[in-house]
């Protein structure tokens, strides 16, 4: 078991034909993904590498039984990427795409609260569950199959968490980037859900960062609702107030936001945050045994 | 990207929200002319991205020409805690009765904008909130469905100010949500909304954020870029595309990654060092990107030892080597530099490293020992 | 039992200090309804012979506990008194006004459908249950409490139809009208499933007219989920084509929406089809005896 | 209420959908200089409220001023299907090379504007759809959605345009369903839209229905009536505030409440009447009501009887017998009257007639009744 992908992903690329897309597609599919189908308008008809390309999601969907989209477009083109990927009836969505304007992304997150299909991202590294399926830009093979499920709004502090945990001799269920937009698809809260409901899951690791209040809420989330023990890291500790620090998500506003109030919040529920990458490979030593 | 007043009440116009007229100037004798202009009194009003501005003696009432010459003269070149004035915005004064507050913000946890609006304005809003919680009336809008005359009518009605001016009110916050959904803002707040001595109602202040994802689709409002007070650092960093935030410290920090630059930045100051800069080389860091962000770091003189904390995933580290050897021949930088590269093609990178023998480069395996190295190399 | 109100309905007037709608409201209080609050903006504090008036639904829910709204107010309020009292969150909104925009009415009930409160009309005469509440502007003194459910789409004909049935001896569980606008809130199939699962109905009279497919819709539900007799008429079998019949919604166009296929429809799920409201009194003597 | 096509064009105009330039006349005079100013070639478009005006001789290719001329004068007061043509509408004449289809309809059933498109265009929509089913693409907008770009791409792929007007497509239908929703129309559509030789995307024609419900947001468009074709009865309903449809027959139908209306009839056809006319009084019908209806029906000279039935719900029957006393004296009519009198103060209504003793009215007591009884009289 895994969360959100696996062998059945059968995974469509919105921007397959661009450098990145074909990149990050081929890649994915190398690693043993499904890579069924991909979309850019206007280039229905040719393929990447034998992955056949479709001018509409619609198309791909009812011509490969696409069940995951993932969007590499430019941001001016990502929204509607993703609606269109819903539109389709697409399960999972995983958009890659840093920059979507904000309010894009509210629409996006307000429409997409009234169907089916899940989001995870934008701006997010995607999906990885060793030794099944990649959707995504996470460099697989620092990963193994294990029972650490990590979710995590950044992308190469996950690689630096997963490579101490790796270091100790633990391997991942699924790693799953949600992303540093202010408004992503998918919360602390929906991924830590999915962990708690994965049996081969038996640690999550949260790796959170200053801005907004998610940690906070997946702090209460976890004191009622998750049994299996949680680890958290937090970013941004020395982080002036006011500067947005690189992800349009992570940002102190007046008091509010900062990382102490986060880890101040998860310790409050019981989660143990280490405070270096390497402190939360020790505790997760301490709670699984090395 | 924040907008000056004036700058905000241009979007206001534009969608109907009543703002007092007025004229930007950047001089005493344009000021002077502009109040000519619009006839006296008025007020003179230093632009700056700051609060505070009335107390700081940013604004002042102006009856006739003299006053405007001195008031001018005085604001111009004055220093708001720590932002220098450089324009003023000259309006016609108004007479108030009453003083509200309102405001459209994102709310990050509801994932919906929010409507906050409050009888009392003029001061700062945490002061309105600690004053009276009560006061600060909010709700949120459904983005899909938008603003509706319901949500103005029970903001003004539940803030409890006088019958007659419920209907401008509610409309004003209409219109405000209109700026702040089609100019892509990611804050709009008036303070004060004023009721004047005709009961007519107007927004006397405008502090505009917007979204810097969305100005492709606002090429006048990205014209209104304020970029006086940038450091010469950031303002090369954005021309190279490169996140850079500075910082008060002496040692320098660059990444590849928000989340992880953030972290190294807290390992750095646990192991008892002060960072002089967030610098976010991104994701897929290619040697281009890191000569650049080498060079921005050391432009700033404080900095006294480099921390590069690489970990790859698209970025490869081989391309991170040579970038930092071209930067080495660019910059011949005199200052020691601390180098961690870990993750795709971490062996090839370092052996680059190795092999090109740079001056005072000292290669370390993990972030924490990086950051111990650093700190006891800058002093 | 009866459907959708009831001596549990605590009822919130729109527009309650308009003459229609102060005379209705009073009316629905004298017939027993427990009318509980009027909103109007700018007359909160004032009542309306002791019925407190409010600015906003907000505060009518909040002080007196109102469920249920009737909306009175012009065309160009209405939607917006219909949003907010689904935002105060009232359970049933009951919309009176006739002629209110086509856009709004398509927005409201597509935001309606993703929330809780149920929309009745709007132009429709409202609902009675007899005995028990009236809300809206149905003639209540012809209708006894009885087991004929009736739901249309038209007052004036409702009235009729349930004067011809008061004739032979029936009462009504609920007489429901869902109102003439193409885009109602409650379709035919909303109340004929709450009439199936009322106990007290044991007849259900629809009444349609030209125009639209929800009567041929309603015929499809009804043969795959009614297990009570229904009996129809359709008003409109001599109009012509191309012109709207009073009713925003009554309007042949080209080929669709005329009354016999419908009454073909209607006839083919088993529904027996009275030509004339008489004929629809003497087929329900013949359903349930005289 | 529908609008001529260049009164649609106009409204497509301001939302950015390409039209070509043109002018409306209602002169031959007019149509020249119109001609003169545009340049030749012009089409000469009869400007009326039906389909099929082409196959009429309704529009000519006029390629120099003898034509216009000639073509001008012989479809001004031209009849197109029983309507005259007393406008013109003046284009530049395209060069098309290919011809679609595209219209935003309510999707009564799904509760949702529909968007239609087909690489089909310039015949009837019945025809295009009867000679290939799956030519004609459709898809449902969410309204608090809008229309996507993914909308207008998906629509052009599946209808199988070429590559190069794809977006020109996908972009007019976004500004198509702009038009829709923004002047509150419930039927947009183009027939066809065409692409011209040098690959531009243009709406050659238009036909706009807007909601008459929404018109009071809409005064311009409300000035665009069209109202010429309008019987005298229903300018006079309309001019009451009552809602009349002309029928064919002779018997005047005068009701409360569209519902029992229809259903009446629907009684006088099964007994064996031809009803003159569709008359609402509406719910709530006050005395004056019934008089300014009367007068309407009679006024219609093929009324040989006339039926009032009537079930008061809201409506009182006193004050309804009040009008038609007031009526009989106003109108002094001389045909038969069949009246029906039901409901919330019937009894009180039927004597108040009684009473009256107006000249050659009947009281039934049944729908059913008084029906047959009018058609009896009516002849």
């Amino acid at each position: 078991m895994a969360v959100l992908v696996d062998s059945d992903t059968r995974l469509c690329v919105s921007g397959i034909t661009g450098r990145e897309g074909t990149f990050h597609s081929l890649n994915n599919r190398s690693y043993g993904t499904q890579v069924v189908a991909g979309v850019t308008p206007g280039k229905g008809g040719q393929d990447v590498e034998g992955i056949p390309v479709f001018n509409t999601f619609h198309e791909a969907v009812a011509e490969t039984g696409a069940n995951t989209a993932m969007v590499f477009v430019p941001p001016r083109f990502a929204a509607d990427s993703v609606l269109e990927a819903a539109d389709a009836g697409v399960d999972l969505i995983v958009a890659i795409t840093e920059g979507i304007p904000a309010h894009d992304e509210l629409r996006v997150f307000n429409h997409l609260e009234r169907g089916p299909s899940r989001l995870v991202g934008p701006n997010c590294p995607g999906v990885l569950s060793p030794g099944k399926a990649n959707v995504g830009i996470i460099p697989a093979s620092f990963f193994r199959e294990g029972n650490v499920g990590v979710v995590s709004r950044s992308g190469t502090l996950t690689y630096q968490i997963g490579n101490e945990l790796a270091q100790r001799g633990f391997g991942n269920s699924s790693i799953v980037g949600i992303g540093g937009d202010p408004v992503p698809g998918s919360s602390f809260i929906d991924i830590i859900a999915l962990f708690e409901a994965d049996p081969e899951t038996e640690l999550i690791v949260l790796s959170g960062e200053i801005g907004g209040d998610s940690e906070e809420q997946a702090a209460e989330y976890i004191g009622r609702h998750v049994s299996k023990p949680v680890v958290a890291y937090i970013a941004g500790f020395t982080a002036p107030p006011g500067r947005t620090m690189g992800h349009a998500g992570a940002i102190v506003s007046g008091s509010k936001g900062t990382a102490q109030a986060k880890a101040d919040a998860l310790e409050a529920e019981g989660v143990r945050v280490g405070r270096t990458p390497t402190a939360v490979a020790d505790i997760a030593v301490e709670v699984l045994g090395g | 990207m924040d907008l000056l007043e004036y700058q905000g009440k241009q979007l206001f116009a534009k969608h109907g929200v009543p703002v007092s007229p007025g004229r930007p100037v950047t001089t005493v004798q344009e000021a002077v002319s502009a109040a000519d202009e619009l006839g006296y009194p008025v007020v003179v009003k230093a632009q700056v991205l700051i609060g505070g501005r009335g107390k700081a003696g940013g604004i002042k009432l102006a009856g006739d020409r003299e006053a405007v010459e001195q008031h001018a003269g005085a604001i111009l070149g004055m220093e708001i805690r720590g932002l220098r004035v450089r324009e003023l915005w000259i309006e016609e004064a108004s007479d108030i009765e009453d003083e509200y507050y309102a405001a459209f913000v994102f709310d990050r946890s509801a994932k919906k904008p929010m409507a906050m609006f409050s009888r009392m304005g003029g001061m700062d809003v945490e002061a309105i909130t600690a004053e009276d919680p009560e006061a600060m009336r909010m709700l949120h809008v459904d983005p899909l469905l938008g603003f509706q005359d319901f949500h103005g009518r029970r903001l003004a009605f539940e803030a409890g100010i006088p019958e007659d001016v419920i209907r401008p009110v509610g409309e004003m916050l209409g219109k405000l949500y209109e700026v702040f959904v089609s100019e892509d803002a990611t804050l709009v707040e008036v303070n004060p909304v004023v009721v004047k001595t005709d009961r007519s109602v107007n927004a006397l202040d405008a502090k505009v954020t917007i979204d810097g994802n969305a100005l492709y689709r606002h090429p006048q409002t990205a014209e209104m870029r304020n970029i006086s007070d940038e450091s010469p650092q950031e303002r090369l960093a954005k021309e190279r595309g490169l996140t850079y935030v500075p910082l008060d410290g002496n040692i320098g920090i660059l990444g590849n990654g928000a989340g992880l630059v953030m972290s190294t930045l807290d390992v750095v100051a646990q192991a008892g060092g002060k960072p002089a800069n967030f610098l976010d080389a991104a994701g897929g860091s290619k040697a281009e990107a890191i000569t650049s962000a080498v060079e921005v770091i050391l432009s700033n003189e404080r900095v006294s030892a480099l921390l590069l904390n690489i970990f790859g995933g698209i970025t490869r580290c081989d391309e991170v080597a040579q970038g930092l050897i071209a930067a080495f021949r660019q910059v011949e930088p005199t200052v020691p530099f601390v180098v961690r590269l870990d993750g795709t093609n971490g062996p090839e990178g370092r052996a680059l490293l190795a092999e090109a023998e740079l001056p005072n480069l000292h290669i370390e395996e993990t972030m924490l020992g990086a950051a111990e190295k650093v700190v006891e190399l800058a002093g």
